[in-house]
């Protein structure tokens, strides 16, 4: 709460500073509408101007600079030509409208959230294995490293089509490459959960002469769980990217990849900024109800203080 | 695979817009219905390459482009031309007039922007017909990879880009550019035209006459849609518009655009012109250092379906 | 059928291999390190090698190992130029900027607790933007050769670099600060001789994460619009060819480059904090 | 009591133990001759590094002695462990934080498969042992460090073993509490008749608490001295002002010292 | 020595000092008056939480009292910190790892602005002075604990501050090494003639060092004895066993009993 009055600050500036910059970048675009509009400017002729500075052409032309923030496709759209969008394509449109924001924002969080759990169950699983079999963190730990060094978006057409071509379509091939993007945080901070009990909590386990089954449940498990929460809440904002790439290759007719990408066809940037806004704070809703799982579950394990 | 069903799955190549406002028409108007096919049509985008749908299984039928078609049939993937309801080419050149360009010859020296993804071929062939080399320098083009809005153009970022009649000619208009501030080289005048939209199959699943028929019917109920789109340009595009299901195009845009296809169908009835069919190898194999195709094709292309479609 | 029934024989094999050298006696030499996780890869590779035959799958869907290495070989001149436009240009060049922008930031927010409270809450919100939404905007800002390339590096990277750095830098115990202060010691020379020493491990942590979003980030925006050269741009057109073997051998030059990339951090990391617990044996 | 013919619960025969590290190998115990009988209290002394922990560690088969025999109630340390013959207190309490300390109480009574009435009854007896009845449903972190490590000695307790062995368990607290808490175990000590082994730092504390001193030596680790305390089993506090226990007390410190090099 | 009339070093007059924390206030110091002559030894024994190293940190102006006054040398803490008028020696050696044993010692004479020359010279000097000439390059984990906390004592010497402030430096090691330590720091004293302050929990430990001992009790901490050492200046380490001392050592105790409340 002590954050309030300084984030507030930030974002103040941050509109500042935005409403500034929307001068320089849209000032080109004003001109040549102003000019086809029959205002004088200067200078005249778009060839001219072409390799003229923003901040230059703006401040020999403050008579245009209303326009900079109220053009339809402007190259920065205003903060409040987003908002107004943002507004127009949440609350005034029904939710089930192609048109609507949540409509989309469903599409993509149904392909997120289905993902997010594959990916943290494939997680769990193989960190699980990692700890337990020397073998496989040996032999998994580096390719699982390396997987993550392959561009999710070079690949996903690919999954998309070999999935299709055995049948498989809609939802799950969007969640399988968002999956591929959640794995692995959670493998990393599982695998450095279920090892965090330190040789004397191990060794206390050893005089009660605990299985190796025990050892797991009463000590890694519960262990590992700060750091599952940690790692979940990098999972399920890749797991947001990941369902958000899968969109572009399926069509891209429904979901925020799709109102990204459509937006950017048609060159609707306040279309983009929208849509990019709203998953945004998708992300941010889902990164906060997991910091409330985990405030709730740590606080019953005694751990929260 | 068994085509024993009557359902036929449609890749199209890009999304949903007035460019396929006749199978939409078809679709809606119940003509696939009526000829007892479940028609699934699925749009398509920059990130989907149609042949590759198709080799996967994903689709039946396709939308393609010849030139990118005929280089799959060389890669190995053999796609065979059944129908083309796209007689005549949509695409161009659009450049600044200011920038002193008249002629292809005024290319030197400027920054072009081209779609690839198999469609870099019409351009790069007519290039080198030209002599122009592509590799940037002050005697050749320097070419970009331009994505899929005007704003390379719009931005002054490239001189000029490549649009089609029916489409990104029409947003540049709509950013507010008069057609005074633009010269346009279109590549059916320039003689570099390739043919557009034709309906692809693979060939092994010509062989099976339970498919043939199916596509019998598909090619005729679609060019029934077609022929309705063109008579009713407006209620086509709103049909087109209540299956866009992003939302996101505009109906003066569609209307638009519907009104600019209608002139690229208008002389086909759906079977391919074997004239058209040798202009565009010709061209391709004149492209470059790099041909798209190295030789021409053999059995690329059928009338059996139209032939049996048309009776 | 034979392919795919060998493919399972080959895996069983080669993982009881590994699980007999991961439990013998040589387990820790550097040897079987190295050697563990190249076995597993190659049974992956041959695996997919022989599976691909055994169903026929398609060479426009899944291309062999064997194919996309003779691609790989092929096109060096190409795969090079590739990597020069994307990597060095665009993904280094973004990483430094990235990471150098990310430190100062770092050290201004340390100055000011305001700063801090505002910005952090700000900066998560931003980072959460995806790429594929803004690196249109930064092509159609910075236009089409390396330099969008590099600005869409540097908002990826910027973030989590800020995040390491500033906890890294709140890293220090309350004694090790006050000892500082009993010998008056400036903010400066606090910072320099004791904070940003102690970060390291932090800042180590975040440069090997961000070297990995480094390359991703500049071949994704690529897709965007570029000049023709880049490995995305080449990825792209190369799908839209169907030459998915040139796809692949692109995507090996991005893993190699990437984990190479991330090998490189970790041994200055080794170097750097070779104090730290972490980093002892 | 059978004076001094009591079982021998705990008996070593030059036992050795080699650790085998990156720079060499470390000889952490060398011929250690040593017999418990039952109901001893035994105290390990000697300068840090010396192998007291590692010797408690090979009676609870926490450490494969590399030469020697070594048996506990006449078997191996291995089948010992699996009879549940030992409680083993850590230097820092170590419980869980993620339980309270009633379930950290239960928690080797879960493992050991006890009854659920079984394990209620177990916990609420030990916690009135130890003094923290009422303490059951707080969280680690809500007690004290000695209340904390009277949780963790509650825990051995818990499932009655007959052999204590304890580490340093009261390194970590002040003085004062230190003080009582001696004084507690003597009195559990006394109450249960268990054998306790038990290390630590501090000379007047072994000195309180033993019936035997075993002063030990580092490098490599041998037993130096073996002092048979002649104070009663009954010891107020302030017997520590005793000649007796000085006298005790300095011969240990010369043990100590003769075997000593500065770190 | 100008025996009892010394020039007075730190004036401690009603010192009161309130921590606001999200429970309440709690109240560390209260009304605490102390006068440290010049070459005093003076330690500070007390229960956990009494303000020891609070009152410790006053002086070193890294505390500020809220009520009292309080001067060092008879300027404010602050004013004698940028004299350079204190080494502090904190509880654990807190060396930073990155850097050798010679170069932690040299820290502080680089942020002083020493120049390099001194630098050396001064680092080789103290080193001899705590026994640990030949172990510059090594880094600290590579050194023992005791090692350690001789390094951090040096680091506090080198600058050759006039008082030396000492929180618990000795708590970590095992009786042995801090016997030896204890004893290499009364000769340090003996020869340097620094004011030493020095919080420590052991009872001997307090009477074997200083001249006065200042037993604090808690809540809120107040003084609520000074005992003045009878001992001599030369102590050999087996004048802990002197009577003398023992009656010390009983007064400390009964001192810190009667203030103490069990957890
Ligand atoms: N797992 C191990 N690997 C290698 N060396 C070890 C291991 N455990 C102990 N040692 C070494 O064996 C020797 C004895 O160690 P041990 O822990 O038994 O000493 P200690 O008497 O308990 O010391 P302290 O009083 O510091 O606890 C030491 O030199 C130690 O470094
Ligand atoms: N920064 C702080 N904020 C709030 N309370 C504090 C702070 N520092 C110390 N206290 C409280 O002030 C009291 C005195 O603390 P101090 O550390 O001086 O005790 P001490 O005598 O040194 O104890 P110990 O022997 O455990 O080191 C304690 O109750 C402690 O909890
Ligand atoms: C991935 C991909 N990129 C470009 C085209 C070419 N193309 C065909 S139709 C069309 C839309 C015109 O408005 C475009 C750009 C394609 N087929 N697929
Ligand atoms: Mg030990
Ligand atoms: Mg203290």
């Amino acid at each position: 709460m002590r954050s309030v009055v300084p984030v507030l600050a930030v974002v103040a500036v941050i509109l500042a500073i935005w409403y500034l910059a929307c001068l320089p970048m849209n000032i080109h675009t004003a001109l040549t509408n102003a000019e086809r509009a029959g205002v004088a400017v200067q200078p005249e002729g778009a060839a001219e101007r072409r390799d003229r500075s923003g901040i230059g052409l703006a401040l020999t032309n403050p008579g245009q600079w209303a326009d900079t923030w109220a053009q339809d496709k402007p190259r920065l759209p205003a903060p409040h030509q987003v908002l107004a969008e943002l507004w127009d394509t949440t609350a005034m449109k029904k939710v089930t409208s192609k048109r609507s924001l949540v409509f989309h924002g469903w599409i993509t969080l149904s392909a997120t959230l289905l993902g997010f759990a594959i990916g943290t169950g494939m997680g769990i699983v193989l960190a699980i294995g990692i700890v337990h079999s020397r073998a496989m963190d040996m032999s998994v730990m580096p390719w699982a490293i390396a997987s993550q060094t392959i561009p999710i978006l070079a690949i996903a057409p690919m999954i998309i089509v070999v999935l299709n071509s055995v049948g498989v379509q809609g939802l799950l091939p969007k969640a399988i490459i968002s999956a591929y993007l959640s794995f692995f945080p959670v493998v990393v901070g599982m695998v450095k959960g279920l090892r965090s009990p330190d040789a004397m909590q191990f060794d206390l386990l050893r005089t009660y002469n605990a299985s190796r089954g025990q050892t797991f449940a009463k000590l890694r498990l519960p262990a590992s769980v700060p750091y599952l929460f940690a790692s979940l809440k990098v999972g399920i904002a890749a797991s947001l990217v990941g369902a958000i790439v899968g969109e572009l290759p399926t069509g891209a007719v429904r979901g925020l990849g799709a109102r990204l990408l459509t937006g950017s066809y048609y060159g609707q940037t306040i279309q983009i900024w929208s849509a990019l806004f709203a998953t945004a704070v998708l992300a941010a809703v889902l990164v906060a109800l997991i910091a409330g799982a985990e405030r709730m579950t740590l606080k019953r394990m005694g751990l929260g203080r | 695979a068994s085509h024993s069903d009557n359902s036929v799955k449609l890749q199209l190549q890009w999304v949903t817009q007035a460019q396929f406002a006749g199978y939409y028409v078809a679709l809606e108007k119940g003509y696939y219905e009526e000829e007892g096919l479940d028609v699934t049509i699925l749009p398509g985008g920059p990130d989907i390459a149609p042949p590759q749908v198709l080799a996967g299984g994903g689709a039946d039928a396709m939308l393609n482009w010849m030139p990118s078609a005929l280089a799959a049939r060389e890669k190995g993937l053999p796609v065979v031309n059944i129908a083309q309801p796209f007689k005549s080419s949509g695409l161009m050149l659009t450049c600044w007039k200011d920038t002193g360009i008249t002629g292809p010859q005024d290319f030197k020296g400027k920054t072009i922007g081209v779609w690839f993804f198999g469609n870099e071929y019409p351009f790069l062939s007519w290039m080198s017909q030209e002599g122009i080399p592509t590799d940037g320098g002050d005697d050749g083009v320097t070419v970009l990879k331009q994505g899929f809005n005007v704003d390379p153009l719009i931005q002054r970022q490239a001189d000029c880009i490549s649009t089609m009649t029916y489409n990104e000619y029409g947003q540049v208009l709509d950013a507010g550019v008069s057609p005074d501030e633009l010269v346009t080289f279109k590549y059916e005048d320039m003689g570099v035209a390739t043919l557009e939209d034709g309906i692809y199959v693979l060939e092994e699943n010509l062989a099976d006459p339970m498919f043939k028929e199916k596509m019998v019917k598909f090619v005729r109920a679609s060019m029934k849609g077609w022929k309705y789109a063109e008579s009713h340009p407006d209620e086509a595009a709103e049909i087109v518009l209540e299956y866009d299901e992003t939302g996101a195009q505009s109906e003066a845009h569609q209307k638009r655009m519907m009104g600019e296809i209608a002139k690229l169908t208008a002389g086909s009835d759906g079977s391919l012109d074997e004239a058209d069919y040798q202009r565009t190898v010709d061209t391709l194999l004149a492209g470059g250092s790099d041909p798209v195709i190295s030789k021409a094709p053999e059995g690329a292309w059928t009338h059996e379906i139209t032939d049996e479609a048309l009776k | 059928m034979t392919l795919v029934l060998s493919a399972l024989i080959l895996w069983a094999a080669a993982w009881w291999l590994n699980v007999r050298l991961a439990n013998g006696p040589t387990a820790h030499t550097p040897a079987t390190k190295l050697l563990v996780p190249v076995i597993f890869g190659l049974t992956l590779l041959i695996m997919w090698e022989l599976i691909v035959r055994g169903l026929n799958v398609p060479l426009v869907i899944l291309p062999a190992p064997s194919l996309i290495a003779a691609r790989f070989a092929q096109s060096l001149p190409i795969l090079w130029a590739d990597f020069v436009q994307t990597f060095v240009k665009g993904a280094l060049s973004g990483y430094a900027i990235g990471c150098a922008a990310a430190f100062v930031t770092a050290i201004l927010i340390d100055r000011s607790d305001f700063l801090r409270r505002g910005l952090m809450p700000v900066g998560s919100f931003v980072a959460a933007l995806p790429i594929v939404g803004t690196a249109p905007i930064l092509v159609m800002w910075y236009g089409f050769d390396w330099q969008s390339k590099a600005a869409v590096v540097v908002v990826m990277v910027f973030f989590p670099m800020l995040v390491n750095i500033t906890a890294g830098l709140q890293e220090t115990t309350q004694m090790q600060r006050d000892q500082m202060q009993t010998w008056a010691a400036t903010y400066w020379q606090g910072l320099w001789k004791l904070r940003l020493p102690a970060a390291m491990p932090f800042v180590f942590n975040g440069l090997k994460i961000s070297s990995t979003l480094a390359l991703i980030g500049a071949i994704v925006a690529e897709f965007f619009g570029s000049p023709i050269v880049g490995m995305g741009f080449r990825i792209s057109t190369s799908v839209g060819q169907l030459a998915l073997d040139m796809v692949w051998a692109e995507i090996v030059v991005a893993a190699i480059a990437g984990s190479v990339f991330y090998g490189v951090v970790a041994l200055i990391e080794r170097w750097v904090t070779f104090w730290h617990p972490s980093q002892r044996r | 009591m059978k004076g001094v013919s009591q079982a021998t619960v705990i008996e070593a025969k030059n036992l050795d133990l080699t650790f085998q590290t990156n720079d060499g190998a470390v000889q952490a115990l060398s011929g250690v001759t040593l017999d418990i009988a039952a109901g001893d209290f035994v105290s390990f002394i000697g300068p840090s590094g010396c192998g007291k922990t590692t010797f408690l560690r090979c009676i609870a088969a926490l450490e494969q002695p590399t030469g020697g025999t070594l048996t506990v109630n006449g078997m191996t340390p291995e089948e010992a462990r699996k009879a549940r013959a030992y409680g083993y207190v850590f230097q820092a309490a170590g419980l869980y934080p993620w339980r309270t300390i009633a379930g950290n109480i239960r928690l080797p009574l879960e493992i050991m498969g006890f009854s659920r009435a079984e394990q209620a009854e177990r916990v609420k007896n030990v916690l009135e042992l130890v003094d923290l009845a009422g303490f059951g449903g707080k969280f680690p972190w809500q007690l004290s460090g000695g209340m904390q490590q009277r949780a963790s000695i509650a825990r051995a307790l818990s499932f009655d073993a007959d052999i204590l062995l304890m580490d340093e368990p009261f390194g970590a607290l002040d003085e004062i509490v230190r003080d009582h808490l001696n004084e507690e175990l003597l009195k559990l000590w006394a109450r249960t008749g268990k054998t306790i082994g038990f290390v630590t730092h501090s000379i007047p504390e072994a000195v309180y608490l033993s019936t035997r001193i075993v002063v030990m030596s580092p490098r490599p680790g041998r037993i130096t001295d073996v002092i048979e305390s002649p104070l009663p089993k009954d010891r107020p506090l302030d017997i520590r002002d005793t000649p007796e226990f000085l006298e005790i007390a300095h011969r240990v410190r010369e043990g100590l010292r003769a075997g000593h090099a500065y770190d």
